[in-house]
């Protein structure tokens, strides 16, 4: 029994404007018209612009081709951030699987191979990352535009430590139960790691879904154009002369809010336990 | 089913620990062996040599007539439950069952039959959809039983199956277990450090100390009869009394009270007592004052000194702490054990109640 | 009690063939697992994919990053001059590389400190409350799906000089906010908007490692101490302790090298003497500038400067931090 | 037909006129079929042509700006001169064709067209009719002109003036307009080596003092390196003259709620032979080399079409960046374009001003980082922190500094 | 040092729950009160209220003279031993005492003493500069007591502190407890789910179930007396055997055997009988079929059946499996209760020794 003081929710309620507050100003905006953003700034009130706003984002045919709209671009990010978090929960948790489950030599090594990786993030080596790319035929390929990303540590930590919680009788009674490597991964580990998989399939689906100058740089096509990059090139015009589509960069923004939140109000319960449970 | 032969078995652990030496054990067909003695004594690093979870350094295990050291565990054909049960939290209480007979590609139909007839028997038909984590802790416990039973393996191992319940059901999950063991004849293996669950378990007991064994022998006569003082305080309940006696003439001395003539050479002597062969006396015997009284409604454990030692005797009388009591008992159930190497010492002959 | 310590015996040593055996096993005195499968191909099969992605996108172009430190390279790849150490001496000796070394590390410092601040109050906070707890989670979490150019937008604008309601608000209390012209202005935004992308990530992760505080540990502090924030100081935050040591290094490598596109927006795209992180110059350099052998040597150096780090904060801090 | 793409970095508005560009193109023709792709900005754009060339996975066509000329056209293997290219395809080619102002900063030494002058602007200052009015005074043809009439602009209540990207307007502009060497080695187009910038003269020095003295007087507004945050207090009004784009019209029409009009960028009258024309501003497209001939002559097709006048003035009239031929400047105004719209019209008249030996541009290698450090210098000149003789020494030396680096990538 | 006083109270948690109903109990100072009951009764809840972990939502508690309904726990002076210790994991065995000295502005010196005090007490000396985690369990759980202990507070409250060591230790460390609370003389409010923890500690014993008082007394007068079915199978062990028994004209009858006389309408009635106040007789009394034995050492239980209803008997006989035997018992020791409400009926006079 802990007594709730008022003070509790003031504290949480001015975090919570802090931090909602400016989006909910990205969406009131994004009903307004550029021209009164452009001179007026941010709104906190709805205007009258909303729906034609997000009639444009959602319909106008983009591009050269015509093919851009916001639903390709929406289809994009989506396949970026499944492909990303799907990609990564796969390679990482069986990276941390050989980690934590075998004996053999340069397993430490391995480790500090992959957790190095923290250390130098994609927009610091990109210009050799992507001569890589192309020398392996990789570029314009959802492969290309995936695969780079998976090359950080952060879910291969996360699972070894999960793993590492994992009762140790767990394994010793699938062994006498008859389960080799495989059996054991796919029978026991894999169903066992549900929610450490929500976790960070959340985690790494709001990256991949966020991703902008690899995409940028590693595809020409059009149809490999993400909502992210539909912001980027509304708004990259405001450095020279022309007024950019403010209102339609945050509607895209707000539209490119919806999935990864609709997944965290989904999942939420699972994300926290899930996070949680490694440390136990 | 088969015999289980333990072959100058010892265990080195990789840091230098030597955790095993030397344990050699031959178990017969259909045997319950319970393995006894205190934590970090090596009951659990034997039983999982035994299972193959962990490498034999020295000496030899035969299962059966196979020799085993070099087999995985699971082509040795054993089936272990664990302390904590390690059931599968996402698999159905079938599921977990089956899972051991599926990975060795056992007919559906057959496993369907196994798996029946021993939630039959374990009366667990009800929870068969059921996960673990929506079951009771006897429950799950009779489910990791289970896992193990419908394996029909040639050996049983048990790691202190039971010591995560509560002591009520403690009692009840020891008694289907040695059922079920006879309904099963299938030899066991069952470590335990909980004195009187090995006691009405085991046909044979196997006591070890220190990674040695200290005594083989049925329950009883390892009660009766223990090998040193090490068995004689760990065996029984409340603990046998060991007291600081001498050995005058052939007159076994406690305290300066002559208890009884022995055949045994002069010198130092350690005298082990239990609390249920003492009784008291109205005059003479050995004084005993009284310390403090443990009420167990059936009986009391009374507590005291005699001299700066203490002892403990079992009564239904009325002593209070500070009384002054007499205590005797029969010269046959004195226990002399060497004061020096612990060892029973076994005396020819006994003559007389004790202080008279 | 029934303890008998097996340390009378004494452990032996083991003998050179023990010895060989396990190094050739890769068994160690401190294995992860009790018990793991043995050595053979499988081990190596599961973690292939993540090696080979992490040999072929990580350590080959880092590697490439490293040789072209070491030259001076027409950005088409026409000529290049090796010129040694020069990319770095010509880094290193910059008064310019250096401030922005320095405000990267104060930025590091008052960002780590002020977003792992404010994101353990709110988690303590929400793990306080029961009464609308969800809607405070979900409202807080959801910040975290905002896509970082909109977040620097937003941010761009709130520090607007002419209009953004900052501004107005410093003026209130008499100081007129310049960011993009004045050095310390452009500071406080970077900062104020770094804290605020940050802030939802740490508060996540606080709080699960709030609830995986043992509840009767709580409540017996709780009986040991009246004080609320005593209570927090001395049993709840050291307890935290793992959780915030892994925080401590991703909000770190958060503001050392995702903040990026935060100060490319708030600076517009020109930095001109405003602050900038030492990832941001790399970027600017590289990217922007077309210098690829500076830009590789700045950012081999920064490679070092992470590593040394981490090190550092594994050996120094982690043995401070107190696990289950 | 023969695909070839065309790598740029416009978005917005201007990114979608390219695109009706291209369809244009495709649609006059049926032997080459051109796919214009968006690669961020400027910077993006050119650092996506460096890396896809170093892969081999360059596009025909690569958009270029001012900043980055000198990186490309330094790389001789990488473009074919558009000249060539246009030539080799049997298709007519005249220099004499081009405003006089467009004609030389993509070009070598002689004159030769390296790359394609596409979308240009100059720097023009815009005024607040309004304030001018209330003010009673004429808009400025020189900086003496300025420092007569601001005082009154203040009077009358308005922020005299205000500037965008200074590297651009108060430095390589203020080098053109008033016809002052830039840089050693004829401004850098006859070589790398030994390249050297000039920047801390006196004149320039002057500029930039009197900038400082206005700054403080409250004659003129500094409001950092970006672009908008100094074009703000004209568009609210506050300000009575702004320097920017000629490219910023279309913007302005939008968010400017007064009438206003634009004059050249002053000059000084007391530099001898000073009020020569400006330098283009904007990007021109390369033709990247390692292309089959196919390709390339199509690549040449498009070239022909977009200087064509109709292109020239469909692109001019819907950005707001001049038309890059006499023929379609005469074009849009036999159309009476300027005559609705005389704004538009300031730009090109001051590209066609009469050049000077220092008005073609300027070549120098690393160039957008050398912009890095004069803004860097700028803000401190502003604040106080700096003397400006102090600020354009560490310009030079820095500049200097990159310009030898630049030379050694040469090989 | 205070009395403790319940009254009425009650506990229904946020989702309905009704856990605890209606508790009265009176606890006198240094009195020592053990609360037992199954899982789930309620023991905890009740506990809890008194430590003020949870809202009291009925009745009220008062500490000595102060009613605390209201009161943080921090305020209310008591002290509280959790079952898992619930350790400061980060501080030393040292700190972790002190800690709730420093909270309350102790003099450093006193603190000093105090917990010298109690490590000497507790045998804890050695290990003072030690974080829980080096601490094997049952010293882990004597820092948990000092941690109580030297805050010296008006009441102690332990919820299960115990049942998380071995069988042996908990019977050492159970007695180190007693002796400490009456040495210190501390009110104390314990809970344990072990009947035996239960009699050997209490004062007075409460035993819940379903959140309701079922007795309250000492632990003997609860033994002998068992208020009801309830009670007299949970405490004792092994469990007082609970049969259908009928009285037929003043008759006791069980399985068709006359037991005794009682003085009691017809009808049916629940007989119970406690295993060691069973003995064996040659010929005549009640006929049982033995089921199975378990052999304690001290003695043996034997396990067997009564026409279809199950017994056990204590003895030191050598019956096996599938004998039949005769056993009888003095009148006076047979427990009779209300066939449908399980109270205890204290009947007037018993005559002569169950079947002759
Ligand atoms: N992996 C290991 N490496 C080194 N030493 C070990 C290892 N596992 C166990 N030991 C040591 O070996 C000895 C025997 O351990 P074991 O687990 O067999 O004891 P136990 O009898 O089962 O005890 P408990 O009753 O506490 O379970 C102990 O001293 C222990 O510390
Ligand atoms: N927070 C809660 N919300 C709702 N019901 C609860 C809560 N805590 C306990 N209960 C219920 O109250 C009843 C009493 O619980 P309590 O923990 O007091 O039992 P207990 O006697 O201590 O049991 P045990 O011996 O298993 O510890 C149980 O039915 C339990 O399910
Ligand atoms: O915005 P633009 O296209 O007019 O270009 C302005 C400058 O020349 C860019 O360097
Ligand atoms: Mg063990
Ligand atoms: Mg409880």
């Amino acid at each position: 029994m802990q007594k709730i003081k008022p003070f509790d929710h003031l504290i949480l309620i001015l975090g919570t404007l802090f931090l909602c507050v400016p989006v909910l100003m990205a969406l009131m905006s994004s009903t307004h018209t550029a021209v009164d953003i452009h001179s007026n700034g941010l709104f906190i009130t709805p205007g009258s612009n909303g729906y034609a706003t997000y009639e444009k984002v959602l319909t106008h045919r983009g591009g050269f081709t015509g093919d851009v709209t916001g639903l390709l671009m929406l289809k994009n990010s989506l396949i970026m951030g499944f492909g990303f978090a799907i990609g990564k929960i796969v390679l990482s948790m069986m990276a941390a699987y050989a980690l934590v489950y075998f004996r053999f030599r340069f397993a430490t090594v391995l480790f500090w191979m992959i957790f190095a990786t923290l250390l130098l993030p994609l927009e610091v080596r990109i210009m050799p990352s992507y001569q890589v790319m192309s020398q392996l035929h990789l570029l314009n390929s959802y492969t290309g535009l995936i695969v780079p990303l998976l090359a950080s540590a952060t879910g291969t930590f996360f699972f070894r430590q999960f793993f590492k919680s994992v009762p140790d009788e767990l394994l010793e009674a699938a062994r006498i139960d008859g389960a080799g490597p495989w059996k054991f991964f796919i029978d026991v580990l894999v169903p066992l790691s549900k929610t450490m998989m929500a976790a960070i399939f959340i985690i790494m689906f709001i990256y991949g879904w966020n991703q902008y100058l690899w995409p940028l740089l590693m595809t020409t096509d059009e149809s490999f154009y993400t909502l992210m990059r539909g912001i980027k090139s509304i708004l990259q015009v405001w450095v020279g002369s022309q007024i950019p589509d403010y209102n339609e960069a945050f509607a895209l923004a707000v539209l490119a809010m919806v999935p990864p939140v609709a997944v965290v109000v989904i999942f939420q319960r699972m994300f926290i336990k899930g996070l949680t449970e490694s440390d136990k | 089913m088969a015999e289980l032969t333990l072959n100058a078995v010892g265990k080195t652990y990789s840091g230098g620990v030597k955790a095993v030496s030397g344990v050699d054990i031959q178990i017969s067909d259909g045997e319950f062996i319970v393995l006894v003695g205190p934590s970090g004594c090596g009951k659990s690093t034997l039983l999982r040599m035994v299972a193959g979870l962990e490498t034999v350094t020295d000496g030899e295990i035969h299962i059966g007539s196979r020799l085993v050291n070099q087999l995985d565990p699971a082509e040795r054909d054993i089936a272990m439950v664990f302390q904590n049960y390690a059931l599968y939290p996402h698999m159905t209480v079938r599921d977990n069952m089956a899972y051991g007979l599926k990975n060795r590609r056992t007919p559906k139909a057959e496993i369907e039959t196994r798996v029946a007839e021993a939630a039959r028997m374990l009366e667990l038909g009800q929870y068969l959809d059921r996960k673990p984590r929506a079951l009771s802790g006897g429950q799950r416990q009779r489910v990791a039983m289970g896992r193990a039973i419908v394996r029909q393996p040639a050996a049983f191992l048990f790691d202190e199956p039971l010591s995560n319940l509560d002591a009520k059901l403690r009692v009840s999950m020891r008694m289907e277990i040695r059922k079920l063991q006879q309904r099963l004849g299938t030899t066991s293996l069952y470590v335990t450090h909980d004195q009187l669950e090995a006691m009405t378990l085991a046909d044979r007991l196997v006591v070890l100390n220190g990674g040695r064994v200290e005594q083989i022998g049925a329950p009883l006569e390892v009660y009766r009869k223990p090998a040193s003082t090490f068995v004689a305080a760990f065996i029984g309940s409340p603990a046998m009394s060991l007291l600081d006696a001498t050995v005058e003439g052939g007159r076994l001395m406690l305290e300066g009270h002559v208890l009884a003539e022995v055949d045994h050479k002069a010198g130092p002597v350690t005298l082990g007592l239990r609390a249920e062969d003492l009784r008291l006396v109205a005059r003479g015997g050995v004084p005993m004052r009284v310390e403090y009284i443990e009420e167990l409604g059936a009986h009391r454990v009374v507590h005291g000194m005699v001299g700066d030692q203490s002892l403990a005797v079992v009564d239904q009388g009325a002593e209070a702490p500070g009384d002054l009591i007499h205590i005797a008992a029969d010269p046959a159930r004195l226990h002399l054990f060497d004061a020096a190497t612990g060892q029973r010492i076994d005396v020819r002959s006994r003559v007389g109640e004790f202080a008279r | 009690m029934t303890d008998t310590p097996l340390s009378a015996q004494g452990p032996t040593a083991p003998s050179f063939l023990h010895r060989l055996r396990d190094w050739w096993s890769g068994e160690t005195a401190n294995p992860v697992k009790r018990v793991q499968f043995g050595h053979g191909l499988t081990p190596w099969l599961f973690v292939l994919p993540q090696l080979a992605v992490v040999v072929i996108f990580f350590y080959w172009p880092s590697a490439q990053a490293v040789t072209s430190s070491f030259y001076i390279e027409d950005p088409f790849g026409f000529g290049s001059t090796f010129v040694g150490m020069e990319n770095y001496a010509d880094a290193l000796g910059s008064k310019e590389y250096l401030s922005t070394a320095w405000f990267t590390a104060f930025f590091c410092v008052v960002v780590t400190a002020l977003a792992l601040g404010i994101g353990l109050l709110l988690a303590v906070k929400a793990d306080k409350v029961i009464r609308g707890a969800e809607s405070y989670k979900t409202l807080l979490i959801s910040v975290y799906a905002i896509a970082p150019p909109v977040a620097g937008l937003i941010g761009m604008m709130f520090f607007d000089m002419h209009m953004g309601p900052f501004t107005r608000l410093f003026a209130f209390f008499g100081h007129e906010l310049r960011v993009g012209v004045d050095y310390w202005d452009t500071t406080i935004a970077l900062i104020t908007i770094s804290v605020w992308k940050q802030i939802p990530y740490n508060f996540i992760f606080f709080l699960s490692g709030l609830q995986s505080v043992p509840v009767s540990v709580r409540e017996a502090a709780l009986i040991d101490a009246r004080s609320g924030w005593r209570r927090f100081k001395d049993v709840t935050l050291p307890l935290l302790a793992p959780t915030a040591f892994f925080l401590l290094i991703i909000n770190i490598t958060y503001t050392m090298f995702d903040t990026f596109p935060i100060i490319d927006v708030i600076v517009k795209d020109k930095p001109a003497n405003n602050p900038m992180t030492l990832v941001y110059k790399v970027y600017l350099d590289g990217f922007k500038g077309n210098d690829i052998g500076g830009s590789s040597a700045q950012s081999v150096i920064l490679m070092v400067v992470v590593a040394a780090l981490t090190v550092l904060q594994f050996r120094f801090l982690e043995r401070r931090v107190h696990y289950g | 037909a023969t695909d070839i793409t065309w790598w740029h970095g416009m978005g917005g508005r201007n990114g979608e006129v390219i695109n009706e560009i291209s369809q244009k193109f495709n649609a006059s023709q049926d032997q080459c079929k051109l796919t214009p792709i968006s690669k961020g900005t400027y910077e993006e754009a050119l650092s996506s042509g460096i890396a896809a060339f170093r892969s081999g996975e360059q596009p025909n066509i690569l958009q270029v700006f001012d900043a980055g000329a000198a990186t490309i056209i330094a790389a001789k293997g990488a473009t074919i001169p558009a000249e060539d290219l246009i030539k080799g395809a049997g298709e007519k080619f005249n220099r004499e064709d081009f405003i006089a102002g467009v004609r030389n900063f993509y070009a070598d030494s002689d004159g030769k067209f390296i790359g394609m002058p596409f979308n240009s602007s100059a720097p023009i200052m815009y005024l607040n009719t309004e304030a001018f009015e209330k003010a009673g005074v004429e808009p400025p043809k020189t900086w003496e002109d300025f420092e007569k009439i601001a005082p009154k602009l203040k009077e009358a209540g308005y922020l005299p003036m205000t500037a965008s990207q200074l590297t651009w307007m108060m430095v390589e502009n203020f080098k053109s307009r008033n016809n002052q060497q830039f840089a050693t080695n004829n401004n850098g187009y006859d070589g790398i080596k030994g390249t050297e910038l000039v920047a801390n003269d006196a004149n320039q020095v002057m500029m930039f003092e009197k900038l400082k003295e206005w700054a403080d007087q409250g004659l003129y507004g500094f409001y950092g390196a970006g672009w908008a945050d100094n074009l703000k207090p004209f568009e609210e009004g506050k300000a009575a003259m702004w320097i920017g784009s000629s490219g910023s019209f279309g913007g302005l029409q939008k968010s400017a709620k007064f009438p206003f009009g634009a004059v050249f960028m002053p000059y000084w009258g007391s530099i001898e032979g000073a009020g020569t024309q400006s330098f283009i501003g904007g990007a021109a497209l390369f033709a990247m080399a390692g292309k089959p001939k196919a390709e390339n002559d199509c690549t040449a097709k498009f070239f022909t079409f977009l200087t064509a006048p109709e292109t020239q003035v469909y692109w001019h009239e819907n950005t707001g960046y001049v038309p890059v031929t006499e023929a379609a400047y005469e074009l849009a105004k036999s159309q009476g374009y300027y005559d609705e719209k005389p704004v538009a019209e300031v730009g090109i008249q001051q590209l066609m001003l009469p050049g000077g030996e220092w008005t073609k541009g300027y070549r120098m290698g690393f160039y957008p980082q050398i912009r890095s450090v004069m803004e860097r210098e700028f803000n401190r000149i502003f604040s106080g922190e700096v003397s400006v003789k102090d600020a354009f020494d560490t310009i030079e030396s820095e500049g200097n500094a990159l310009l030898a680096r630049f030379a050694k990538t040469a090989g």
